[in-house]
């Protein structure tokens, strides 16, 4: 198997007493649609944030292109290819939307050749689908809208993986299927790596490849979403009976 | 050193650290609570020792007589003062940060209209006056009762300030109301009144300080910023909006600079009150005494 | 013949500065126009003129004083100017004045390095640095002290004063057991007191400043530190610090002063009038005087040589000016015709109590208790 | 206890925009939900139910007159909202933040209330001292509908509350929606978890572009084609 | 872009006019409107963008002055001004490196308690080492050399903050006041960016500092490192409204002459009068001078003319 974009090793991330991520190994490979699952408050943005250098990792080690980056700014990973998107939008609300892409394309989107699809901000928000809302403040958007900005955002630092917290919240089931299908084009089209977080389960597990499991911080599953849906201990801890069906 | 030298040394440290406490009570509400940046605190507890002076000098009262009516009447104003100002830039501001900034600007205002009228009303003359300077002794060591007077009030302000904040949630709501308007709203804070409510207690709270201060010091009208300096210190080392941080912070300032006074050199007491400063925000920039 | 004589000055009316100029500088400008105004105007080599001031504010800020000269000398073209308050806008507006060529007579600027500058226009009435302290040393000394102990501020004044009088002191056998220097602002000196107190000096010189003073005394008496002399420079001249001290508490306290009512028949005229015109309100016993003094010579100097600036540069430094301060007369830039001085307040009056050709009462060498 | 609420040609929006107009709507006793797409105006409505923005038309609180944007009269009368985004205070732990939901109670009652909110989300007991900011996604949820339930309101407006619940908590949430709504509080729900809130839900309305589209007991309104189609959609097929 | 290349290059043809023109006064308050473009422009230039409120303006100013009091009588003019300016940034990179993790109001207060820091540390050492606190200025440059100085650097800074705005770093500052670590997963370098832009903000207060110094003759750490000179620095560039590149210009020129004209005019009472406007002029026009746009302008004629 070709070496992994990134490889987290025994990433742990510890508020005072708290574990959040307890010793979580993981590796995403080029080109793959991953998703991450897990009750409230098992880790999920956390094991982000540490993976995406927001948030120093107590130990462990994160391994992004032969180096290990743990412990270094935000910058440094997005440089090097990792883009996020954050669970409650964080879009700068005082710059229009289609600024708001520029932002990225400026900096860590700046040193990397572009794919046509991502050339500028303007295509950009056809691929996400915001181009009547270019030249509104990015306040002014439906918070749903705001997190669509987010991948925008995200995918203007034209990057190799990108990491998705739940970006469907607050979506209708049909409209969740509708970014569903955007994040496999995200993938197919532009051939990046997606790590996608969601609560809606039905929806993820049918269009994801692999699924990590959190649970307490620790991960306690990581396979294909049938393998998964049959581990007894995610459905004790999460699934309950949600895709019994 | 013997025992009462000690003694005096901390007394007196702990006696000018309770004035350094006190002069940051309106102050932690205004800032610490609610974010504004009350450049004029020291002209308003200038005005405080000013009306305390009048009294004293001109109709005889006891300056303690006048403590009530000087927190009362710097309510007053304060009360006013919002209405006029602060309501509106509370209202219109789009967040937090925007608020302080804008507050500042106004508190600036404020500053040069309290000293404008301070001068024309008093001159720029140096002011003070005698009462009860006459040293009392405590184990050994002495003391001005004014000081004692001040220092005992500054607990008793302090400790009144501390348990209003801790056994009623207004301490709470304030801080609700600055980081969620709409949150506040959504709870029943009525915010058109807390936030006009809580600047008052807070000028009528430099206007005590302002009162007590008169007995033990010198007045002018350019006497404010170094006050409004001591209060951003004492705050700052307490954290933000905590009382009895404030208290603390005051306390262990005075006792430090005496200590280093008197070891020291006295030249390196500023030297020292503001590395301890820095240090402290550096290090803990909650405050020392924050429990995150 | 009556279009008025201009005479422009800045003053800090506001901010740190403005206690001391409203106390020994500006009220006696005021003053001093109106009465001459009163007489039938300034005697402009025998032609009289009414005196038209053109004050403002310096918010005691340096800038705004050089700028405010800059108005009055460069663009307004005053006929004369009045000095600034304090030592630090002395230091800016003197340059400029010897620039655009207007005398200077500054009642309340203090350094040597300001007189160094050598600056034709320039002359200060106050007594330097070695001059105060050396009286002060000169009395000490006469007074059979053996330790004193100092205290100074970190400011140019302070630090003068403190070279000065170490020099003097060098001289004699007296010992320093203490020398401690503090910032300006300060709001607590009891650390420092205490730890004098212990040592016991006879004499306690503090170069302080009127807040200062005030600190320094009221602390004193709350440590129950009592020499038998207790020095404080400035601000012990003014009322305010019997005010504040009281008069029974201010008993026996010695600080910068040179002159009092009592001293001539016009300083009485002086005092009276002022206290007059300012409805209670006494110059102070130090500056004030130099201050009423200043106005004294410029006016001698126009009516001699009328508003030839550089000819009343020529009178005001080369003859011996009768004041009510006594003769004044410039070395240079300094007066070097006023003794330094030591005074001292005694049943509420501040008395000159060295050296003998100026006292006006005798030194008390035994300060009683604070009260 | 219950209340009723009665709304009659209620507009509201943005900036002289209006996002709804005239809608005509009761509420009364039970858990009642409301359905719409993204943008459908939902949110707006409640916002302007709660005084939080202006509105025109009228609305009754039990046959008395709910004055515009007081929203400290809508809370004393016995009203509280879930709002979108939360509105959480950030830097207080989660207990002040529950304390506050009772701001007009007695320290009695807050306390008893507490205890109850503490019981019902366990997550916010392990976590009562931490500060609400730091919270994740969904126990910051967890926080917004407890902090509303503190003030024992009369109508409990709660909008889009499973947002960023794990599926598990969804339901745990909807069981408590219908626990208090049994118990004699007016629920009005705003939920895009179509299926589970039709499941709970006693009545229903669409809300779309503004204006409401389709009202009715909630069983009935599960099975209509809008719902089947529009909401629905692939997750029925 | 070019506008704005325009109207600065006709602003200083207009200010290098003046002492042709300009009484002794006139200069002199230009001088100090010069200062406050300077000082403001430069530090809305960080602060503005960042929302940093940095009160160390005081503390490279006087830097700047010290510097050049301690230099000037062995360097030529030029030299002692573009050495205040270094070191005054040279100390802001190592300060910039210390604070600059600290936000809002603890970067407000730690900036104001290193200024005080500062001065007290230079009087101490003054007083320990030479003996002495101030610092008398002999050899000064002619008064229109120091105009041109400040003329050069209060253009320069404007320049500065024009460029700045096109560029990058700019646009990173900006990030930063929004969200300083969503800039970061951006790719931003924030610590770099923000310690740059302190310092930079820090080298035009120091140069300015040098030049104003020679001003005074005698310098001492009270008056060069006095608070007010940071207050009002913010408090123009607050007034003009920070994040706009010609409020602070226009604040620092209408508050100078305001400030002066009403010390003049009114000198009862030009702090109510200069305090009342300030109030006002937050209240009704809270995001400062440079957000007046001439539609509104016209909006107010027109509603006059229609009421009149
Ligand atoms: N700064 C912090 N201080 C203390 N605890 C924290 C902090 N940040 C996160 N936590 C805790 O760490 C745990 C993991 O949080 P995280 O946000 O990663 O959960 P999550 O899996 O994303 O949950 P959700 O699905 O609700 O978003 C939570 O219990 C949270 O309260
Ligand atoms: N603050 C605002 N300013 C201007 N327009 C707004 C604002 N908030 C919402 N809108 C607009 O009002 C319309 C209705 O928004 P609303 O939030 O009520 O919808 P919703 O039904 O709650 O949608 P969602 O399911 O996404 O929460 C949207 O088109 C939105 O763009
Ligand atoms: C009268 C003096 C005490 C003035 C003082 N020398 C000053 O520097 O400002
Ligand atoms: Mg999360
Ligand atoms: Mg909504």
């Amino acid at each position: 198997m070709a070496e992994p974009l990134l490889q987290a090793r025994a990433v742990t991330v510890r508020f005072g007493g708290l574990t959040a991520v307890d010793a979580v190994d993981a590796q995403f490979h080029a080109g793959e649609l991953v998703g991450i699952i897990g009750p409230n408050g098992a880790g999920k943005t956390t094991f982000f944030n540490a993976i995406s250098g927001v948030q120093p990792p107590t130990s462990g080690a994160l391994l992004l292109g032969g180096r290990d980056l743990a412990g270094q700014g935000p910058h440094r990973f997005a440089a090097l290819g990792v883009a996020r998107t954050f669970q409650t939008p964080r879009v700068f609300g005082g710059l229009r939307v289609v600024d708001n892409v520029d932002f990225g394309l400026q900096f860590a989107g700046r040193g990397r050749t572009a794919v046509p699809a991502l050339a500028d901000a303007q295509t950009i928000l056809a691929l996400i689908g915001l181009s009547p809302q270019a030249d509104l403040p990015a306040s002014a958007v439906t918070p749903a809208q705001q997190r669509l900005l987010e991948i925008g955002m995200a995918l203007a630092t034209r990057p190799r993986l990108l990491l998705l917290d739940e970006v469907a919240a607050g979506l209708t089931e049909a409209e969740v299927e509708a970014m569903a299908r955007l994040i496999g084009r995200l993938r197919g089209e532009l051939g990046l790596a997606v790590v996608w977080i969601e609560h809606a389960v039905t929806t993820l597990l049918r269009h994801v490849e692999r699924v990590l499991v959190l649970h307490q911080g620790r991960k306690i599953a990581d396979g294909t979403p049938a393998e998964v849906t049959r581990n007894a201990e995610v459905i004790e801890a999460y699934l309950g009976d949600e895709v019994a069906a | 050193m013997s025992l009462t030298a000690w003694f005096e040394l901390i007394a007196s440290g702990l006696i000018t650290g309770g004035i350094y406490a006190l002069v940051g009570l309106g102050l932690n509400l205004q800032y610490g609570l609610m974010r504004i940046l009350n450049i004029a605190h020291g002209e308003f507890l200038m005005l405080g020792a000013y009306a305390t002076w009048m009294a004293h000098t001109l109709l005889g009262w006891s300056p303690l007589a006048v403590l009530p009516l000087a927190f009362a009447g710097l309510m007053l104003i304060g009360l006013a003062v919002h209405a006029l100002t602060f309501r509106k830039l509370a209202a219109e501001a789009p967040n937090v940060d925007v608020f302080e900034a804008r507050g500042l600007m106004v508190a600036f205002g404020l500053m040069f209209l309290v000293q404008n009228f301070a001068s024309w009303a008093w001159g720029g003359d140096l002011r003070g006056y005698d009462y009860l300077t006459t040293p009392v002794a405590i184990g050994g060591a002495q003391f001005a009762a004014n000081k004692l007077v001040v220092f005992g009030l500054a607990l008793v302000f302090a400790l009144a300030l501390m348990a209003l904040l801790r056994f009623t949630m207004l301490g709470k709501g304030v801080r609700a109301l600055m980081q969620s308007p709409t949150g506040a709203q959504l709870v029943g804070i009525d915010t058109k009144r807390l936030h006009p409510l809580m600047f008052g207690v807070g000028l009528g709270l430099s206007g005590v300080a302002g009162c007590l201060l008169s007995m033990a010091y010198t007045i002018t009208p350019s006497m404010g910023e170094p006050y409004t300096v001591t209060a951003l210190i004492v705050i700052t080392l307490g954290g933000f909006g905590s009382m009895g941080g404030a208290l603390a912070g005051g306390l262990l300032l005075g006792v430090i600079e005496a200590l280093g006074m008197h070891f020291t050199n006295p030249s390196l007491k500023s030297l020292l009150s503001y590395g301890v400063f820095i240090a402290v925000l550096l290090w803990k920039p909650n405050g020392l005494f924050a429990k995150r | 013949q009556n279009t008025p004589v201009r005479i422009g000055y800045a003053m800090a009316r506001t901010g740190p500065w403005a206690p001391g100029a409203q106390v020994s500088q500006e009220p006696n400008y005021l003053l001093w126009a109106e009465q001459v105004n009163a007489a039938g105007g300034l005697d402009v080599k025998g032609t009289k003129r009414p005196i038209e001031l053109i004050g403002v504010d310096d918010r005691s800020d340096i800038e705004t004083c050089v700028r405010s000269y800059q108005k009055l000398m460069g663009s307004d073209k005053v006929d004369l100017i009045l000095p600034p308050w304090g030592s630090n806008a002395n230091f800016a507006i003197a340059p400029l004045a010897q620039r655009f060529g207007y005398p200077m007579l500054a009642p309340t600027a203090l350094s040597r390095k300001l007189i160094d500058m050598n600056l034709s226009f320039f002359f200060s009435i106050l007594q330097q640095p070695d001059r105060m302290m050396g009286a002060l040393v000169d009395m000490l000394v006469a007074s059979n002290v053996k330790t004193v102990a100092i205290v100074y501020m970190d400011d140019l004044f302070g630090l003068e004063n403190f070279a000065a009088i170490n020099n003097a002191l060098k001289k004699t056998s007296i010992q320093v057991v203490e020398r401690k220097s503090y910032p300006l602002g300060v709001k607590d000196l009891s650390p420092v007191l205490r730890g004098i107190k212990e040592q016991n000096p006879d004499a306690f010189i503090g170069i302080t400043y009127p807040p200062d003073t005030i600190l320094a005394s009221k602390q004193a008496k709350e440590v129950g530190f009592n020499p038998k002399f207790f020095y404080a420079s400035v601000g012990t001249a003014f009322q305010l610090y019997r005010n504040v001290i009281t008069a029974p508490g201010a008993e026996g306290v010695l600080g910068m002063g040179s002159w009092n009512s009592k001293t001539s028949a016009g300083a009485k005229a002086y005092f009276d009038a002022h206290t007059k015109r300012f409805e209670g309100k006494e110059p102070d016993r130090w500056a004030s005087g130099h201050c009423w003094a200043s106005l004294q010579i410029l006016q001698a100097a126009v009516a001699k040589a009328g508003l030839d600036r550089k000819a009343i540069r020529e009178f005001v430094a080369t003859t011996t000016h009768k004041t009510i301060v006594g003769d004044i007369q410039f070395t240079g830039s300094e007066n070097t015709a006023t003794q330094g001085s030591v005074g001292q307040w005694q049943n509420g009056e501040f008395e000159v109590v060295w050296p003998a050709s100026m006292a006006t009462a005798k030194l008390n060498p035994a300060k009683p208790a604070w009260k | 206890m219950t209340a009723h609420l009665k709304i009659q040609g209620l507009g509201a929006g943005y900036g002289g925009f209006n996002v709804i107009r005239s809608i005509d709507l009761e509420v009364g006793p039970g858990l009642t939900v409301i359905l719409g797409p993204n943008g459908a105006g939902k949110t707006t409505l409640l916002k302007a139910l709660a005084g939080l923005i202006p509105r025109t038309g009228t609305v009754l609180l039990d046959d008395a007159l709910l004055p515009v944007r007081q929203s400290g009269v809508a809370v004393r009368r016995g009203m509280a909202l879930v709002a979108e985004g939360r509105q959480l205070f950030p830097q207080m732990t989660v207990t002040e933040n529950l304390e506050l939901g009772g701001w007009l109670s007695t320290k009695a009652q807050r306390a008893e209330r507490l205890r109850r909110a503490f019981a019902d989300f366990p997550r916010l007991a392990e976590r009562a001292q931490q500060l609400a900011g730091t919270m994740s996604g969904g126990e910051q949820q967890m926080v917004a509908v407890a902090r509303a339930m503190m003030s024992a309101p009369r109508l409990l407006m709660l909008d889009e509350p499973s947002l960023g619940l794990a599926p598990r908590m969804v339901d745990e949430l909807l069981a408590i929606a219908r626990r208090i709504a049994d118990a004699g509080t007016t629920v009005l729900l705003v939920e895009q978890n179509v299926k589970k809130a039709l499941a709970v839900a006693d009545r229903a309305h669409v809300l779309e572009r503004g204006a409401l589209v389709d009202s009715g007991p909630a069983a009935e309104i599960a099975q209509s084609d809008i719902v089947r189609h529009a909401y629905l959609g692939v997750a029925t097929t | 872009m070019k506008r704005d290349w325009i109207l600065l290059a006709g602003l200083t043809l207009a200010a290098a006019l003046l002492p042709g023109i300009a009484s002794e006064f006139l200069l002199s308050l230009a001088m100090t409107c010069l200062m406050y473009v300077a000082l403001a422009s430069s530090w809305s230039l960080f602060c503005g963008s960042t929302r940093y409120l940095s009160l160390a303006t005081a503390a490279f100013f006087g830097i700047g002055a010290y510097t050049s009091a301690l230099v000037l009588e062995s360097l030529p003019w030029l030299a002692a001004v573009g050495l205040g300016a270094l070191v005054a940034a040279a100390i802001a990179l190592v300060m910039g490196l210390a604070v600059l993790h600290l936000r809002g109001t603890y970067f407000a207060v730690l900036t104001f308690g290193m200024t005080e820091l500062i001065r007290h540390a230079v009087t101490y050492f003054e007083k320990q080492v030479t003996g002495t606190v101030g610092r008398v200025l002999v050899v000064v440059p002619e008064e229109s050399t120091v105009y041109w100085t400040v003329l050069g650097i209060a253009a320069i800074a404007v320049a500065t903050a024009i460029v700045v705005r096109r560029r990058r770093f700019g646009l990173a500052l900006v990030g930063i006041g929004f969200d300083e670590q969503r800039a970061q997963t951006l790719g931003v370098n924030t610590r770099l960016v923000k310690t740059l832009g302190f310092a930079l903000t820090a080298a035009f207060a120091g140069a300015v500092g040098a030049i104003m110094a020679v001003r005074w003759t005698y310098i001492d750490p009270v008056t060069v490192f006095n608070p007010f000179i940071g207050f009002q620095t913010v408090l123009i560039a607050l007034i003009g409204g920070a994040a706009t590149l010609w409020g602070p210009l226009v604040a620092a020129v209408v508050f100078s002459v305001l400030a002066e004209t009403l010390r003049l005019q009114l000198p009862q009472a030009y702090m109510v009068a200069l305090g009342l406007l300030l109030i006002l002029s937050v209240m009704y026009l809270p995001d400062g001078l440079g957000s007046l746009r001439w539609q509104q302008v016209r909006g107010w004629f027109q509603r006059e003319r229609l009421n009149g």
